[in-house]
């Protein structure tokens, strides 16, 4: 019954009250197969990509490789732009956090390459607390979609999260996992 | 229900509708339901956005309630509208915390001086009183007048609480409706609280240039009796420093506060201290640098008590809403309760404020020379020593950090004598002491803070109270125009995502663009606390007036009416248009002409909530920190998507207007960046010129390249016309506007959205 | 804060202290904390017993703050503090919904005759206001006095609710204080709004004899067109009982309610039928019998709306506290209207309530025709078939099923035919609706309980309201002496743990053992839902007088009043105290002199929580069933262990009593059976006299016997004299007594807690 | 990290909105070793022991082993005294189970033997909603004992509880088993 077992999430104020509550993605390759088996995925890049080392590479160049890989739009919140900008990377899109979550509760918005409603959407990046929030909006009031939060910290709100990883070089090897994992599912 | 006939004469007396300063307009002192029409249009456009912070409704014995996948409570309610219920439910204990508060200051003072005795804020305010007059359709000659406002809250609002209930209210937009109006009671609690102290207490009116007052924990001169006030209601500090005066021992004992009795304390006398914010109380008290601690009421630390007595300090409540289960001695001869207090470290509820200041400062000045070891911070040597278990591993300290702070490295750097991380997690800190509970080497993380934080002084102005109304005659007409580009208030707490002087920064910011910055509460006291290279605060360099590129501490959190009263006067005094009964008249002016927007930028409490759902009535936009995100719920349009026809005022025509001004009326932004370039865009109105609206875009582009390295990205939304383009960025401007395809767009100079929902208001009216 | 001067002349006048029915007590119109020793004095001996409902606290954005293992707050509240915070604001939600509810009541009926109009409650009924005498100090003489009352309700409720914003009240005690507070003001507010109505419509008063009324779902004759009105505010049923009187319609049309309108209307006009409490509201709206469903407020399921316009029925919203986002129309004429809704299907907010029911009979006289063939139930092949997929196995909705029941097995064997458990089921369910949300097949498990459900008919009582003084006159001195056994009141909702007639074995157990028996709101109604062998109801069968050995339907739960108001008599009428401002003396005097006990079995709501509160400050023991454990808050004693010393009002010295009584103030028990032993235990007063004590001892062990199978376990705690052990039992108590080594207790004449704690009150008033 | 999981209880709605929730004893073994090193244990019985039946006996017949094995005192909650006085066995005290929680808080209550504080109190048979919120006092207002919910129900704001056990066959086979490995373990 693994759907009846929740996990806590790396910062106890974010605690579960809940009785929907996400699977814990271990192993990078489930969570490679959740992001192939999207037909219409959206990446959204919080602030904490830019600031946040893994070993000695930003964040954001790992989810940049996993956006890349799959040709995953990506929508940049917060005050990213300008990093990926420097980066020579444009991103699809620019909402803040909030605001992207905003649209993606409306099943009829045509999502950010007008394609229609997103179909899976991934999480980096943002604040823990901040992103709890907006998953909790997505698991309420977006049944057409599901989320999935990459992120070392765990969020209970998702659909898909990662386990709690405390050590930088397991998340490392999690996100390299992902990256050489993608595509070796068919679609 | 609806109004009855004598009802409706009631009102008409309680009003003196026959004083004929202006006629009476449709909705005086306006009931549950009398001002939904205007609620569901802004709901039209501005959707509430939920963001559940639980799955579950515990509200009722039917429950839990499991509310996930569509599920409806017993109740039958669903998701959506039990945050909607949530939101009411917080937003009422915030009127009913400025309501109380007001009733408890009127009352007092009309216990003083009698309800006849008159208002009076000055030779530069004659409108006394904008929203009263506007929500009531009274204007208050004296106390008598504000607690009549009171009385009108108290009235209205057990059907708000009412409507709490399982079984009641059923619909989310009803329920927002209700949050509304619980914010404009909340508004008119505010007004008529702050007025009262005012003209009751002599607090600064009519004077811009309030005196530069100290504030820091280092400010406080500890060889002195210190005395600590902490809470929003100053009557009994107000009482310690007549006290003090009365005795000639002022300038012998340090009066210091905490949160908005320390501002309300230095404007009555500006030789009182600023401690800090909110976030600064449980630091601050577990230093032990305070010898007596007096406690009133609102945002004041529940366990007060234990701390004070560990730091062997003296502790007396004072409110009837913290009473903390002490024995109230009122009645009790001083000598006896000092007896108590000094030998048995007994402490006492006092409701009399006079006999509370007698016993205060006399305890002060008994316990100061006994507790002169106890005064005196950790050292760095000490901090590490306690830190010594810590190897920075376990993170139970982080896991527990609502801020999500690193407490574990800073923790393990002074265990090694290197106290900069510490130094920067304090900036961050909000003081809730969660780190240190959780730490599973019981290390007094707040206290190793002392050894951390720097105690410098700095310079705030002391608040000034109401906006001049020839001020508003002066700034009106470009802040119509768009000239003046917007009018921001940072008000509410310091529950801040960053560190604690962002504030300092965004209004900096804001003001070397023009804007007319605003500041209150916690967040004015946070935006004294950085200084420039020359060592100067914001408050020192800016001028403290109501103008372009200026300035102004307003006061504590009930002096927040005045900026809100001051975009009411612009309409009413500026632009003419009465106020008198007048709310949607009023509200329809603010959100189609006065680029006005309140930002909170560390939210955290239902007082604070209540201040900005009821600022959005007004046509205000809030924008919030990202702890705001707690509050569940916030009002989004969907830009482009959204409904954004008004009525041409002179044509009466309907017009799509095509641009989303103001574009969102809630909105939580994560970082201090992007809430820059957020505030900014919440400034467009409708309204603006041509030459005002390129002034608005000159400030959005210049910001929005500074944090975002490019032109907005949805720069098209809001240009109309070419002429709206600022010159120096004229050609990437045009450049990007044809990659985009953007077409002009109208623009009106009378839009209103009376006349597109129904109303009692004519159109006519929108006209002056 | 502490009254001042001006507050205090102000009081007076408003309560005319000069006239002299009795001297003004201590305390008129007590503050916050005028009552606080009194409620300290109660929480030393019956300590406030917390059962948590969730780890966390999610108040303010600072939390979720994590309570558990002495953790404390972001604000430093702890899990017990927070506890009564929710019970405070809980206990507000109730006092705000009976408080809007008067306000509403008084203000419609001075609108249609005036403040002047006179409160005559007939010539059984002097003492016209018990409640608001003693707690306010005014005999209210007219509508506009009652009006005082409320007034005084909500100038009291906006520092209750205030004290509840994070930062303030941080002492569980203070907040159990405030809890009370709460409860006094709703029992004003219920007394106020029942009063009202009485005069207003001429509801049955000085009468013990009401008519009986049909109760029960298959009472309603659906082939007339069908009127449901849902709630607990009478306005617009008034008003639509109205129409048809004056239209001649009233034998066409069938009026039948859901919860306390239904009691109300049937007070106001006995032809009208009570279809049952609330946990039947969502099985009969989903019948689909009723052509127009009428919304008032309180206690209205939120999805009436969704499940109106599945049924095809017509629905209109009343209220304002409850408004579904539907377009208010009483501006609007009825024709327009009335096409809307036949046409369009569209539901209307109408708070015009005489406009309002012209809609509602003329819409059901139009639909009624056209929805014959809807208004039928399902039949046990169709019920069956709905079942067909069910296999009992995944008991999904069990796991769903707040009381705990096996809608499993039940299902799977309507499915073979068999509606036997569904049929027991059915007696269980409190209506929610969870068990069809959760089925994995989406059997509309509510809609087939109607193939099991009984539609009898039955009878009960109109609700009589106020208890006569002449009746308190009678039972006086019996019930003070202990020989009138106790006065037991069954209030509250239909959140049954077992069976909906529980409640009426109960009232039957005790109204055979010559116990005073009330019942209230949706209480009194299930209690009609048994039938003897002969097929009569308790209703039938017993004198509907306050006398033992009777049973009294008082009538909905604001006639709750009547009830607390009998006890308030027995002090002021049959001991002659003056209760005028006496809050104390009388709450004394009933804690140790009247054996009433109050039993909410089935409770949900705040209010039932609130009114419990508040009988607990007046000394009246709460039995809850264990839903009631959601609450969170309970009042107990630790028995034997507790302080049990009184003053002896003759002699005024301290007494230990040593014995236990009343036990528990408030207390859940499991069973039925439990129930029956501990609310006959929690009618023992110190002052039973021992032939008293000796008749309430029989019941007691009687009562034992039959349920536990044995003497009373704590027999030797509540018999002081050997005269007091009962005839029948004499042997074999006498053997026990010796077995537990039992010793002769103190049996006072003039037990009183006056002068066992600081108080106003002397204890020469005590005496009379 | 087994303390972060939590399991959902039987009914849903006592679902769990706990930072601190019951240790699964999914084993009778580990059952019976908690009971034996329980130095003063008391056993709670609730009404449903003599309504209830598992297999072919009464649940009051295995509660009843239970509790003679280890010569536990038995608190008769509800109207169970007359069951078990049927059942010739005389409990060792009566409160309903609120009173009985009630003492309990009470590190100086000297128990119902007078053997001091309970270390250890056991329950089956109580309604499970009002159980639960019993066992919320026990847990958060007194730390000197553990809780352990003997219920195929589940409890999680018990200190220790049983897994949800559907199958009226394996609560049976769960419960002997308890019976027979009492007392392997040295108190
Ligand atoms: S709403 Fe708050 S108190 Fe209620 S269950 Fe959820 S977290 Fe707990
Ligand atoms: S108020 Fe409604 S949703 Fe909340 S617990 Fe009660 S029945 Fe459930
Ligand atoms: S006291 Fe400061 S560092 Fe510690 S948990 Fe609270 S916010 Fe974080
Ligand atoms: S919890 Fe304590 S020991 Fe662990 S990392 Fe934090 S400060 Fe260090
Ligand atoms: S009110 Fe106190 S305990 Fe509750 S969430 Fe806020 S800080 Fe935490
Ligand atoms: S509707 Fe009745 S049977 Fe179904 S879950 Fe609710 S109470 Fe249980
Ligand atoms: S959930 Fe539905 S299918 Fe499953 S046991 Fe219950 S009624 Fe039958
Ligand atoms: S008894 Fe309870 S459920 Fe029934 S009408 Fe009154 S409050 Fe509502």
């Amino acid at each position: 019954m693994a759907s009846e077992l929740m996990t806590m999430p790396y910062y106890k104020i974010n605690v579960l009250t809940g009785t929907k509550a996400a699977k814990v993605v271990s192993e990078p390759v489930e969570a490679a197969r959740i992001i192939d088996k999207a037909t219409n995925p959206l990446y959204v890049f919080g602030a904490e990509v830019i600031d946040s080392l893994v070993g000695d590479r930003l964040l954001i160049d790992f989810t940049l490789e996993i956006a890349k890989s799959r040709n995953i739009p990506i929508c940049a919140t917060a005050h990213v732009k300008k990093k990926m900008m420097e980066l020579g990377v444009l991103p699809d899109s620019i909402y803040d956090i909030i605001e992207i979550v905003h649209f993606l509760k409306d099943k009829n918005w045509m999502g950010v390459r007008g394609k229609g409603f997103h179909d899976l959407v991934l999480f980096t990046g943002v604040r823990c607390d901040l992103a709890e929030r907006g998953l909790s909006t997505l698991k309420h009031f977006a049944p057409h979609l599901k989320t999935f939060a990459i992120c070392r910290r765990s969020h209970p709100n998702a659909d898909f999260a990662v386990p709690v990883i405390t050590k930088t070089e397991k998340w490392r090897v999690y996100l390299e996992g992902v990256i050489s994992e993608l595509g070796t599912v068919k679609a | 229900m609806s109004k009855g006939k004598i009802r409706e004469e009631e009102i008409r007396r309680i009003i003196r509708a026959d004083d004929e300063w202006e006629p009476v307009g449709p909705t005086p002192m306006p009931s549950l339901t009398d001002l939904r029409n205007w609620d569901f249009r802004l709901l039209d456009t501005y959707e509430p956005f939920y963001a559940p912070f639980c799955d579950l409704c515990c509200l009722c014995t039917f429950g839990k309630c499991d509310l996930t996948e569509d599920k409806k409570g017993a109740c039958g309610i669903d998701i959506a509208t039990q945050q909607a219920r949530w939101i009411l439910i917080c937003s009422l204990m915030g009127t009913a915390a400025h309501g109380a508060h007001g009733r408890h200051m009127i009352d007092h003072l009309i216990e003083k001086y009698g309800e006849d005795f008159k208002i009076d804020l000055g030779s530069q305010v004659n409108v006394e009183a904008p929203i009263i007059r506007t929500v009531t359709g009274l204007k208050p000659k004296n106390l008598g007048d504000l607690r009549k406002a009171i009385e009108y809250v108290e009235r209205e609002m057990i059907h708000l609480v009412s409507a709490t209930h399982m079984g009641q209210e059923g619909n989310y937009r009803d329920f927002e409706s209700k949050a509304f109006h619980a914010g404009t009671l909340d508004h008119v609690a505010l007004e008529a609280a702050d007025i009262a102290q005012i003209v009751g207490y002599g607090l600064p009116t009519s004077i811009a240039d309030t005196p530069l007052v100290d504030l820091g924990w280092g400010a406080i001169d500890v060889k002195k009796p210190t005395i600590v006030v902490v809470g929003h209601n100053a009557i009994t500090a107000y009482a310690i420093v007549d006290y003090l005066r009365q005795h000639d021992l002022y300038d012998k004992v340090e009066v210091a506060g905490l949160c908005c009795t320390a501002h309300d304390v230095t404007r009555y006398d500006s030789s009182a201290k600023i401690i800090g914010p909110l976030s600064r109380q449980r630091f601050f008290l577990k230093a032990g640098l305070a010898d007596v601690v007096v406690t009133d009421e609102q945002c004041v630390i529940t366990d007060i008590p234990q701390m004070a007595s560990e730091a062997g300090a003296a502790m007396v409540a004072c409110s009837d809403k913290i009473s903390y289960g002490l024995e109230e001695v009122s009645a009790k001869p001083v000598d006896d309760i000092l007896r108590e207090m000094l030998e048995n470290q007994k402490q006492f509820l006092i409701l009399d404020s006079e006999k509370a200041a007698e016993v205060i400062v006399r305890a002060a000045l008994a316990l100061a020379p006994l507790r002169q070891e106890r005064k005196k911070l950790m050292t760095k040597e000490e901090a590490s020593l306690l830190s010594a278990k810590c190897r920075g591993t376990c993170e139970t300290c982080n896991r527990a950090c609502p801020n999500l702070l690193p407490v574990n490295l800073a923790i393990n750097q002074a265990r090694q004598g290197d106290f900069t991380k510490l130094g920067s997690v304090f900036l961050r800190c909000i003081g809730c002491a969660k780190c240190e509970e959780a730490c599973v080497n019981n290390i007094p993380i707040q206290k190793v803070m002392q050894a951390a934080a720097a105690s410098d002084t700095y310079k705030i102005r002391a608040g000034r109270g109401p906006i001049h109304d020839v001020e508003i005659r002066k700034v009106g007409s470009p802040i119509v125009l768009g000239t003046i580009p917007g009018v921001i208030l940072f008000a509410g707490c310091s529950n801040f995502p960053g560190d604690i002087d962002d504030v300092a920064w965004l209004a900096e910011e804001l003001a070397r663009r023009k804007y007319i910055v605003n500041l209150s509460g916690c967040a004015a006291m946070a935006a004294a606390m950085r200084k420039d290279e020359d060592g100067k605060t914001i408050y020192e360099k800016y001028i403290p007036e109501f103008d372009a590129g200026c300035i102004v501490n307003v006061g504590s959190c009930i002096s927040n009416a005045h900026v809100v009263g001051a975009a009411i006067k612009i309409a009413n005094i500026f632009a003419t248009l009465p106020n008198r009964a007048n709310f949607e008249l009023m509200a329809d002016y603010i959100i189609n002409r006065v680029g006005a927007c309140g930002v909170v930028w560390g939210p955290y409490s239902q007082k604070a909530l209540c201040i900005g759902t009821g600022a959005v009535r007004w046509g205000i936009p809030i924008v919030l920190g990202p702890h705001g995100s707690k509050y569940r719920r916030l009002f989004m349009s969907k830009k482009e998507a959204s409904d954004w026809r008004v009525m041409d005022g002179r044509t009466k025509q309907r017009v799509d207007t095509q641009e989303p001004t103001p574009e969102h009326m809630m909105l939580v932004t994560e970082t201090k960046e992007r809430a820059l370039v957020t505030i900014i865009k919440q400034c467009f109105r409708r309204n603006d010129t041509p030459p005002g609206r390129a002034i608005k875009l000159n400030s959005y582009i210049s910001a929005y390249k500074q944090v975002m390295g490019s032109l907005p990205d949805d720069l098209q939304n809001f240009i109309r016309t070419e002429k709206e383009i600022p010159i120096v960025y004229k050609r990437e401007v045009i450049a990007y506007l044809k990659e985009v395809g953007w077409k002009p767009k109208i623009s009106l100079s009378l839009p209103t959205l009376i006349g597109t929902y129904e109303t009692k208001v004519p159109i006519e009216a929108t006209v002056k």
